[in-house]
């Protein structure tokens, strides 16, 4: 049963989230307007918005502590939000900035939290591997800390997913794989290319429990995890779960969706995994000046993240070389350097 | 929320110049049509028509059968590419950035690559691989890399990376008309996307009827007699630019764009060097055990005594970084190769 | 129901490849005695003999055409035998000649007959992808031939194989996977290392029927086969398969299988599946001296194929730089070419 | 059946003279009693003691939990060390051939070669892959191959390839105990197994205690004056053995064993080829894009002036064929390398 503090805690992560991603959208288009062009404007690169994955970031991560592992996939800022990674440095990171998570080297994708133990990849399903790898040094030092994967419905058919079951069932290790459905795989949808609609039934093969949470209902999502990441954190091994999330914007910027049925779309920004949480909350009794208020906390800490990250350096052309190695080599393997910028 | 869809090329078609997507697309569809064996896979590549254009339109003239969006699968995808060529079909899959290689690598170097040799000739494996490299708009290290070198080490494989849209129709139908697996790396800054502005050079007069160009076979880009720039790729425009620069200052540069790395045109390369006697080679691939080594040793082996100098400019041997300024100095810009030829002819 | 002329097929093929396995065997210690030295003698690298695996080869064939592909591992002659490979170009092949399957250039890991469509990887599981590929063409071009891809037990925690359970199952391919189940992968037994003890089981994550046979029994083997292949001859999609079988030598030659319990040794020498189907057709009537007829005409091939194989020349040094391509490039790529044999 | 178990190493000690897996093993159990985090994943590591002995007699000192038979998962088991190393232990785990990279590699590139990196240096990834490499015993084309190119063109790694038992111990110690995820690539042929006769070379005296090799740090296996012969693993070997052929003659060969790909002692190859002008590169990996190439590029940058003629030996662009008269052919032999001295000398 979730509490009406978790509900509290959700709600604010979830509406934090949701202002980011729509605060990152509108910095991402500076510079982009009117011809969309990638490489201009302050954030360049390709952004991944997770507009509508909120409850999944959110009742996922409420039962987890700093020394717990999560890696997330190319989405995932509403995750890295819920894990409690610094919003500050997170965002100077997206900004390319010196004082940022990654010291500029990583962006959206690739964003490290050492603090609270979060990773992400660009590359699908490949989060998973690493998560089974944090989960098998817990079990090894006999601490109770869990892993979490995040990957979306498209990465469940690529073999870095699939081992990862197996590689954790056979050693019962203490790690949950939330698989975020959100119907689509950039263009494609899911029957096209997957062979089942529910993806958490490919858990009965590899024998670990499998659950599908059928609505991105945060309560549904928090209860579902809370009760895999006990089994986790208990020395029951792993368990998969599937969570229904729904993709409000384009697969990254710049997506027009031409692909998307309109409908699809109308009915993704209806399915509102946040009013259905103020809901919850107003039916718990929370007045509607509380719900404002944690909503206007977050909002502040997210102008402020975006405009402290604004106002940081960007990291000197010499800093290229830095961090290829944490113990680099006295005698220099890149002596070829490459002085001229264009 | 989006100003322009990604997928849409560039619309104009001033006499017959296209951009290198659409010339891409144009060889793909004349062999499409003229040989039902042709069908295409990839990720997002039947709706979407490629991420990068590459395939854009092709759906809606063939349809789902031969235009097959595919799970998120490459080991599966690639290899099931390999059988069907082995069955005698002529797929085209796209492996939607080079950078995904790692993935489905067994299928591509230790099937696709080998199968043909390994059998002693009794099988061929007539397909191509598709994908889009190279960095220049901060996507970071597992988004931007060209993995030129990787790809063209190991043997099996025909390495094809083309810098025009002449280039790119011409090399594509050779490409499908090959009996051996091809890989066809595009660069995505040449590709002429509307949401990605290319320079002005891949963009080209290009011929409406069909044409090879022959594997193996360099393209002097820009002949001139005082340094030899070996480059391919995005690069040759680069250096094509930084040349043009140069001649206010009356230095000749001679830029030579491989065009296919597996065969390598090592005739073209020693002809230039012992004419210029200098090279400089400038490639978007990591530095060290890779594309400019490789051509600077084939220069050393074949024309030692005619060299006066040497250099490079690749990736210094990092992963490719976000931020602009730390991505702009790792890869090799117009100035920098302007300022290195001029070094070499001093 | 199997005829009993089926029933006499698979006999001959069982004890051909057994005796085949054997035969090999011995070739492969030449040179290689008293000191085992892998280099030594006419046969070099490595050999996986796939006695014990006899009925799964024979009974998945049984129903199989020449235009129909097969993919095996690395433990590959029981299956090339009963698909009907060349049985001297193969051995031919083994012995490094220049008449080989593969001019001397495959060896016993990569046999390729263009003739019977058969093809072998000796990477795990790496067999599996194009099968579903040239399943993939088959039914693109509308015949009703169908693709088989063998596998080990070990091969089902690989992502080739689990990639191409999704792939043959969203597009209803023509497509068999068979899984020889021996218990070992190596020195590792399955439950160290596999999470699931019948790997049919996956089947059901990836919606396609899965069954396993759960003993080396040819007739149920080629009973469940031929429904499987049937199945994908009538266009209804793929079926995955497991075959209990036994492994009665080494992983691989020169393999003293410390590791393994002299009791499990034993149980697999035991079960041998060539006396059962002996017994099947003893009770279909057929006398022994069909059987020692059928043995001896088997035991007469090998011998044949044998000693033609070892009069065959080698290839010629030069030979090492042809059939990188089939269309070689005009530019010699290859012009580092290195004399200096040792 | 067998006559000998494979996973028997040579048993005689004479005098702490240690075949190359013995003393790689030694230094692995060192580390794993010294440091809890040190732990063992890899297909057949624990009862068989590894397919080539890299991990003989470990499981009984350590058990189950920290010499781990993993599934043929590469990606996962990879991944997983990764996933582990950026927990803060140090994993080692195997690869069993080089060959099979390629159902990892996006594990072995993208994630435990650029963590650090892209991290900005947050996470590192102090994890050993080990694997076996190389050819001579007719396994073919997928089971033979070094590619040490492959993997020194990639930023992030640290590459290793010891030709001895003393190097092996040293570098091994070094492997463990750096921060950064380093490839121990070990010469299948080099390991001193009992079914695979090593040559001579190999099995030195090896110092009981601990310690360290630098990387980075090139051996001059044989000091010469006449002809610089760069190579690495067996092939440190062949050339030794060619050299001493050629003493009678009067030619008089440095060989210059690299010991570490990543990172590359390019002074002591540059110093050698300023003392002798002439530079032999041998290499097992394929020719094209690779080792030998950078080896000449370098030294063309550093001492252009200097060098009189380059020549390299290495896989011609084939795939490993199975045949040994093929095999023969492709792998480059001390009869090869002698007469190719030889031509350099003249
Ligand atoms: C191995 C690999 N293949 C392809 C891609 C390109 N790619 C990036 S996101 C994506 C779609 C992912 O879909 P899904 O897993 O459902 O996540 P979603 O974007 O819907 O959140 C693809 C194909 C990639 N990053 N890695
Ligand atoms: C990707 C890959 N990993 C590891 C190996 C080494 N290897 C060869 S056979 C084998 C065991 C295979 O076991 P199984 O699939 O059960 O087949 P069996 O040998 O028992 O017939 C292994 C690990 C390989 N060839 N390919
Ligand atoms: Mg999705
Ligand atoms: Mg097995």
């Amino acid at each position: 049963m979730v509490s009406v503090n978790e509900l509290r805690t959700m709600y604010e992560q979830m509406v934090t989230a949701r202002y980011y991603e729509e605060q990152l959208q509108e910095e991402y288009l500076v510079g982009k307007q009117p011809a969309f062009d990638i490489s201009a404007g302050p954030i360049p690169g390709e952004l991944h918005l997770a507009a509508g994955h909120e409850a999944s970031g959110a009742g996922v991560c409420l039962h987890l502590r700093d020394d717990d592992t999560v890696t997330a996939p190319h989405r995932p800022h509403h995750v890295a939000i819920a894990k409690g990674v610094d919003l500050k440095k997170m965002t100077a990171e997206i900004f390319g900035r010196k004082t940022g998570l990654c010291r500029g080297k990583g962006g959206h994708m690739h964003l490290f939290d050492p603090d609270v133990n979060f990773a992400c990849s660009g590359i699908i399903a490949q989060g998973c591997p690493p998560a089974v790898g944090a989960a098998m040094a817990a079990k090894k030092r006999n601490t109770d800390s869990v892993a979490v994967a995040f990957l979306g419905d498209g990465a469940i058919d690529q073999g870095g997913f699939l081992e990862s079951l197996n590689l954790a069932s056979v050693h019962d290790l203490p790690v949950v794989f939330v698989i975020e459905d959100n119907d689509w795989a950039i263009s494609m949808p899911k029957d096209r290319v997957t062979d089942v609609e529910d993806g958490s039934r490919r858990a009965w093969g590899f024998d670990l429990p499998g659950e599908r949470v059928d609505s991105d209902d945060a309560v549904a999502v928090a209860e579902a995890a809370g009760k895999a990441i006990a089994r986790a954190r208990d020395g029951n091994g792993p368990t998969l779960l599937e969570v229904q999330v729904h993709r409000r914007m384009g697969h990254f910027m710049g997506d027009a969706e031409a692909y998307r049925p309109e409908a699809d779309i109308e009915r993704a920004k209806q399915l509102d995994s946040i009013e259905r949480i103020a809901d919850d909350l107003r039916s718990h009794g929370v007045e509607d000046d509380e719900l404002d208020e944690i909503r206007e906390r977050a909002h502040e800490r997210v102008d402020d993240a975006i405009s402290w990250a604004k106002e940081q350096p960007e990291p000197s052309p010499e800093e290229a070389y830095e961090n290829v190695f944490t113990n680099p080599p006295a005698t220099a393997a890149t002596d070829g350097g490459n002085e001229g910028g264009d | 929320m989006a100003t322009e869809s990604r997928d849409v090329t560039e619309a104009t078609e001033t006499e017959r110049e296209l951009t290198m997507s659409r010339a891409m697309v144009e060889a793909i569809a004349w062999e499409m049509r003229n040989d039902e064996d042709v069908f295409l896979m990839g990720e997002d590549v039947a709706d979407y028509g490629g991420i990068f254009s590459s395939t854009t339109g092709l759906l809606d003239e063939f349809g789902r059968d031969r235009v097959m969006d595919v799970p998120i699968s490459e080991t599966a995808y690639l290899g099931a590419a390999v059988g069907a060529a082995q069955a005698g079909m002529r797929p085209i899959a796209e492996l939607m950035f080079v950078d995904f290689f790692g993935v489905a690598m067994d299928q591509i170097y230790n099937n696709m690559a080998k199968n043909t040799y390994m059998s002693g000739g009794s099988f061929s494996v007539p397909m191509v691989l598709t994908t889009a490299v190279g960095g220049t708009y901060n996507d970071a290290g597992q988004h931007s890399q060209t993995l030129y070198g990787t790809f063209a080490h190991l043997p099996g494989m025909k390495v094809v990376v083309p810098s025009t849209a002449y280039d790119a129709k011409g090399l594509m139908h050779s490409a499908i008309r090959d009996d051996d697996p091809v890989v066809y790396m595009f660069h995505k800054r040449l590709m002429g996307l509307g949401w990605m502005p290319s320079p002005s050079g891949p963009k080209t007069a290009v011929p409406k009827e069909d044409y090879t160009i022959p594997f193996g076979e360099a393209d002097i880009k820009r002949p001139g007699d005082d340094v030899t720039v070996v480059t391919l790729g995005l690069h040759v425009h680069r250096a094509l630019d930084a040349a043009s620069r140069l001649e206010d200052d009356g230095i000749d540069a001679e830029v030579v764009d491989l065009r296919t790395l597996v065969p390598l045109d090592t005739d073209t390369i020693l002809d230039s060097v012992r004419k210029t006697g200098k090279l400089l080679v400038v490639d978007e691939d990591y530095q060290s055990f890779g594309v400019t080594g490789e051509i600077i040793a084939r220069a050393a082996e074949g024309a030692l005594d005619d060299l006066s100098a040497v250099k490079r400019l690749a990736i210094p041997d990092v992963p490719i970084p976000y931020a602009r300024p730390l991505e702009d100095e790792v890869i090799p810009g117009t100035e920098g190769i302007a300022e290195t030829i001029r070094e070499l002819h001093e």
